[in-house]
């Protein structure tokens, strides 16, 4: 069993109206900020997987992002590996659960 | 936990503890210098916010017996009878510093903490009550604070289904650099269900259950931090309070559990201090000790240092004693609410706090190999702990209230010539502080509960209690504006109000919760405003009849560009035996008389008109006659219970026309209204004389409520009629001779305002002064 | 024997009391079903309370809906039984895929609190045949996720289909589709509640247990709470329910 | 003047709490998921910069990052350039604004 480290990225699917990247478009200007444009924001949720290998803990985050973490209705999701923070990150949050 | 590079008499000075203080902990402990450790648990446990060591001796003059009292100051929160077996809890609290700094997790962490007070003695939560103070709405630094405080407020609030139906929002210059974020809270209990913050029974468990700790809210005790390892780790520094309101609901649903079930022998949230606080407190209580095994505390992240754990502020904990024959009861309940549960000391008899790494025996006694680290006396970091005599020194040029009857000051004379009367009342409706507070309040949810028969937004809250008749009615109240002047005066207008706009519901106030916020009480004048400010608070309580049941202090409401004004803010909760007798301010039908109850006395000082219209608030305030305020509440209390009332308004800030205006767009009818001027037009129409109020009762009971007034000694006179789609108000005959120049600036100009007008300027005068679109 | 109607607790549920409470006002046996419950326990109708289930976090209602209980609730939802969702509830039932569409965060960005009018789009179905004649309903909201969202074929389907049972109006009773003021959250087509093809699963965002009685400023709900009493009587073959009322 | 397509992923900084991820953790055995740890919460915010260069436009996301989308007392955050996507996500949220 080795433990591997992800990110799923969850965004508004293309054509979902997204109050919160208006808003921040909407802010641009008190900031003196030009030229930022075409604004999603969305969800970032990293986590740590033990698997034997990678596609096998990939498949589990999967199953996570596809089931819980995005609604495929309104939501698009990508899944991307982070074993580098992995050591650091997961130690921090151990006692969480 | 030794020290090489930090000599112990630089560390305790950077820890905040003085010199002095260091001698006085050196007594109670028999003269041995405290270990790094014990330093850090005294240097919490001692701080201002955790002994009031400066407030204690003007707190102990305070009134606290009454009537139907269960438990009063010292308690997690004030208790008082209801009737029907049936007891209500509340009390208010400061989370002022912590909101400066991050306002949503500041605001958000202050309502979990004073809900943890209420639930803590057997009451579910049923209200949150939240007291906000701001600099210049238009300062864009004030705009995110309002943001987030409120933001923080409500998705605290909402997300543990506790409603929050009144508070206060109220913007100063004073608070620029420092805003007050006082929220109260209060809670229905069985008084058979009363639990006391007290670890009786040695021998007994000592169980800690909630969220596991963390380097929350170290504070200034993590310079140990860095002393104590080596170099300087960033990812060990203290770290902002973060509050988890769904593990708080569970808290709570489970400690009511606990309680309803007889599972626990006392209780105690874990806030300021944390785990040192909770249990040296509870232990002193009891007049037993407690032995921490450290080791058995859950932990968040690994490598805390045995002080942060100690002191550590994580939020969502609670502390309970148990009899070793009910843990796994105890443990059970905690499992299906999904909260960790752990053992993390015994109940001794020594009366000590003992503190051990490397586990306890099964007998409770530290085991084979296991270490004391801490060992201290719990009197002495609680009920001993040190006191301060501060010195009081009033300011050499003060201002106080002017005698009865006293000339009228000079700005009493405005509006000058040709000021509208009718524009100077939109302009006061639309004034960011007598606005409309919808867009604030509907980020809250003020009706979970289904108990929420007056919200916020028109006076007074009045929630039912299901399963009776009755109702319970709160206010939140504080006058920052006179209090500049007149720190006493400031106070007692501050209970003054609270109690006065319970009392025109129909409802007899129970009791009095206050947070008191000042400024820096080594500094001899503010610390005279902080003692003429409880002796205002006292003097009206008793003059009221009513206890003081809990507060709390906050000090050091200082910034580099200057102090708040003396802030007492005042929470009440009254009982209404029978809701169906309320009675709201709204105007109600048309041909209803309108009667106005007590008069104006001169002063303009601390009013919302004096800060339009440019008066220095060195002028006078108006004064208060405490024996009259307290005939005005009885008299309406009576009047209502009588049915001889529609509707009741007191006149607050803005004056008797902004009252006036208020009652009417509420009820969307207009009134006719005749005002003979006694002083000055000002003075009558805006000026914010208290002990006054307006009812409207119907033509055939008029003459019964003004006679009522008059037997309680009270000035009346029926001033006029509900009806119309306008406000008017015209100077009775009396005033009205001669000219507008001949009378010095005195205005006769009648003043008449469509209702659609005042709406217009009301409703949305807060979204505009804060720039949000609404 | 008054009917028995199930209120599922998940935790982090609010209104589960108030709802129990409105329930039995109608003349009904309420019965809190725990989330971790396999077994809907024989009850006639089911009812997911408001309130923020695990916190809403990560999206409002995604993770209740895993509960066991959700199993049986689908269960009993596929064959034919009542389920109401409030607030909440509606959040969790959009997420489990029981009624149509998604609830996005209110296009203001803020929590909305405050008191709304809905109408009844049809008095013909389980959950507002008590209603009577189409009036403007006043009830609050209390909710920061409540924007109803589908694309607009789903949207033109569910019209088609009578689907949608609830719209925000405003004060001259027009439906008040986002940006009117009297749509609190910015809801397509003012939509406030919808119910399944199959006409016996329903959600709405405004809280009729809120405002099942007079005291309270309203009993505007009580129609919809009796409605579902009512309904789940006549299913569950109990004696219609006495004393049925607001008082 | 040319576009890049940048991704700010802000995340709760170490040994902040993370609720969030604290609730999807404890919800994981009602997927039947195991081995999955450290659950971290945060955001993901998409958006377009328009600047001279590359360096220019990262700059500018930078600014943006720091005083808006992340709140730096609790709060870390990494800037990611996505500009494969840039084309077709800034064109499906062009239609937008
Ligand atoms: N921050 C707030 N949160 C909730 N309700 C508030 C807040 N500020 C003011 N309110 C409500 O708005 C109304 C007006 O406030 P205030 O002027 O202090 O009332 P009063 O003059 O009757 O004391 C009251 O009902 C009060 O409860
Ligand atoms: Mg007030």
């Amino acid at each position: 069993m080795t433990s591997f480290r992800f990110a799923v990225n969850v965004t508004p699917k293309p054509g979902i109206l997204d109050p919160q990247g208006r808003a921040v478009e909407g802010s641009l200007g008190h900031l003196g900020i030009v030229g930022v444009s075409a604004v999603r924001v969305g969800r970032r949720v990293e986590l740590t997987v033990d698997g034997v290998d990678e596609p096998v803990a990939r498949g589990v985050v999967d199953q996570l992002a596809r089931e819980l973490l995005s609604n495929p209705l309104i939501e698009a999701y990508t899944i991307e590996p982070i074993g580098a923070t992995s050591s650091t990150t997961s130690t921090d949050a151990a006692g969480e659960g | 936990m030794t020290v090489a590079d930090v000599a112990v008499d630089l560390l305790h000075r950077r820890l905040g503890v003085t010199d002095e203080e260091l001698d006085a902990i050196r007594d109670r402990l028999g003269g041995r210098d405290p270990n790094d450790l014990e330093l850090a648990m005294f240097s919490v446990m001692w701080s201002e916010h955790c002994s009031y060591k400066s407030s204690k001796p003007l707190l102990r003059t305070l009134p606290t017996e009454g009537e139907g009292v269960v438990t009063g100051p010292g308690e997690n929160a004030g208790v008082i009878s209801i009737g029907d077996g049936l007891a209500v809890a509340f009390k208010i609290e400061s989370h002022n510093h912590p909101s400066a700094v991050e306002p949503y997790q500041g605001a958000a962490t202050g309502v979990g903490g004073i809900l943890r007070d209420i639930f803590t003695m057997g009451a579910r939560p049923i209200a949150i009550l939240d007291a906000l103070r701001f600099g210049d709405p238009a300062d864009p630094r004030t705009r995110h604070l309002v943001d987030g405080v409120v933001r923080g407020v409500g998705g605290y609030g909402n997300c543990v289904g506790v409603p929050t139906v009144g508070g206060e929002l109220v913007f100063d210059p004073s608070y620029a650099g420092n805003p007050l974020v006082n929220v109260m809270a209060i809670g229905l209990l069985h008084e058979r269900q009363l639990t006391l913050a007290s670890a009786p029974g040695p021998g007994n468990l000592v169980v800690l259950y909630g969220s596991a700790t963390g380097r929350d809210g170290i504070g200034g005790a993590s310079i140990l931090a860095s002393a104590t390892f080596t170099h300087d780790d960033p990812s060990k520094r203290p770290s902002v309070q973060v509050g988890d309101p769904f593990a708080e609901k569970l808290l709570i649903e489970a400690s009511l559990e606990l309680i309803e079930r007889g599972l626990v022998e006392g209780l105690q949230d874990l806030g300021a201090g944390g785990i040192t606080c909770a249990t040296s407190e509870t232990a002193d209580r009891a007049g037993t000790g407690i032995v921490v095994d450290l080791d058995a505390v859950p932990r968040r992240e690994p490598g805390l240092a045995p002080f942060e754990v100690m002191i550590s502020e994580s939020q969502e904990r609670m502390c309970a004693a148990v009899r070793p024959d009910r843990w796994l009861a105890v443990r059970d309940v905690c499992d299906r609410w999904g909260l960790p549960v752990a053992i993390i000391g015994r109940v001794t008899d020594d009366g000590d706090i003992a503190v051990v790494e490397g586990g306890l025996g099964p007998d409770g006694r530290p085991g084979p190999g296991s270490r004391e680290l801490a060992r201290v006396p719990a009197a002495a970091m609680t009920s001993d702990a040190i006191v301060h005599e501060r010195v009081a020194t009033p300011p050499v040029h003060r201002r106080g209230a002017p005698a009865p009857g006293a000339p009228a000051a000079v700005s009493d004379r405005l509006p000058e010539r040709g000021m509208d009367p009718g524009a100077v009342l939109l302009a006061l409706l639309g004034s960011a502080n007598l606005s409309s507070r919808r867009t604030v309040y509907e980020q809250y949810d003020s009706t979970v509960g289904a108990d929420t028969v007056a919200g916020p937004g028109r006076g007074a809250a009045v929630l039912r209690v299901k399963g009776t008749r009755k109702a319970l009615v709160a206010s939140t109240d504080g006058n920052h504006g006179v209090g500049l002047v007149d720190p006493w005066l400031g106070a007692a207008l501050s209970v003054a109000e609270a109690t006065r706009n319970v009392s025109i519901t129909g409802a007899r106030p129970l009791g009095v919760t206050n947070c008191l916020n000042y400024g820096d009480p080594t500094r001899p004048d503010a610390f005279w405003q902080l003692s003429e400010g409880v002796r205002g608070l006292g003097d009206a309580c008793r003059a009221l009849g009513l206890p003081v049941t809990g507060g709390n202090v906050s000090l050091y409401n200082e910034w580099p560009g200057g102090r708040i004004a003396p802030t007492p803010e005042i929470g009440v909760v009254g009982l209404l035996d029978d809701v169906a007798t309320l009675v709201g301010p709204a105007f109600a039908h048309i041909g209803d008389s309108i009667v106005l109850v007590g008069d104006a006395t001169p002063g303009l000082a601390g009013s919302a008109y004096a800060a339009l219209a440019g008066v220095t608030t060195d002028d006078n305030p108006p004064n208060l006659d405490l024996a009259r305020e307290a005939a005005l509440q009885a008299f309406v209390r009576e009047a209502i219970a009588r049915g001889l009332v529609v509707s009741a308004q007191d006149v607050s800030g803005g004056g008797l026309a902004v009252a006036l205006a208020e009652c009417a767009m509420w009820g969307g009818l207009g009134a006719r209204v005749r005002l003979s001027f006694v002083g000055s037009p000002a003075v009558d129409l805006f000026g914010e004389s208290p002990s006054r109020l307006i009812a409207t009762a119907a033509p055939t009971h008029a003459a019964a409520l003004v006679l009522l007034a008059r037997q309680y000694g009270l000035p009346v006179e029926s001033i006029g009629a509900v009806g119309g789609d306008r406000l008017i108000i015209e100077p009775a005959a009396s005033a009205a001779i001669g000219s507008s120049e001949g009378r010095g600036g005195q205005f006769a100009d009648v003043l008449e305002v469509p209702i659609g007008e005042l709406r217009h300027a009301w409703d949305d005068g807060l979204a505009r002064s804060l720039g949000w679109e609404s | 024997m008054p009917v028995r109607i199930g209120v599922v607790v998940f935790p982090g549920s609010n209104c589960d009391r108030d709802t129990i409470h409105a329930l039995d006002l109608a003349g009904a046996e309420p019965v809190a079903l725990w989330h971790e419950r396999a077994s809907l326990e024989g009850v006639a109708a089911v009812v997911l309370p408001g309130g923020f289930a695990y916190g809403d976090y990560l999206r409002a209602g995604v993770i209740a809906r895993f509960s066991p209980i959700m199993r049986a609730v689908a269960a009993f939802a596929n064959g034919g039984g009542l389920v109401l969702g409030i607030c909440n509830g509606f959040q969790v039932l959009a997420e489990a895929g029981l009624v149509p569409g998604a609830l996005l965060r209110n296009t203001s960005l803020r929590f909305a609190g405050q008191e709304v009018a809905i109408a009844a789009e049809r008095a013909d179905t389980a959950f507002t045949h008590a209603l009577g004649v189409r009036r403007p309903l006043r009830m609050p909201v209390a909710h920061g996720e409540g924007c109803y969202y589908a694309d607009e074929a789903a949207l033109d389907q569910l019209e088609r289909n009578r689907q949608v049972l609830f719209r925000y109006v405003d004060a001259s009773g027009d439906n008040a589709g986002p940006g009117n003021p009297a749509n609190p959250n910015g809801s397509l087509r003012a939509i406030a509640g919808v119910i399944n093809a199959a006409g016996n699963v329903a959600g709405l965002m405004p809280h009729p247990e809120r405002a099942a009685e007079a005291i309270l400023g309203s009993d505007d709900g009580m129609g919809i709470v009796r409605s579902l009493v009512e309904s789940a009587a006549r299913v569950s073959g109990s004696a219609a329910p006495a004393g049925v009322g607001a008082r």
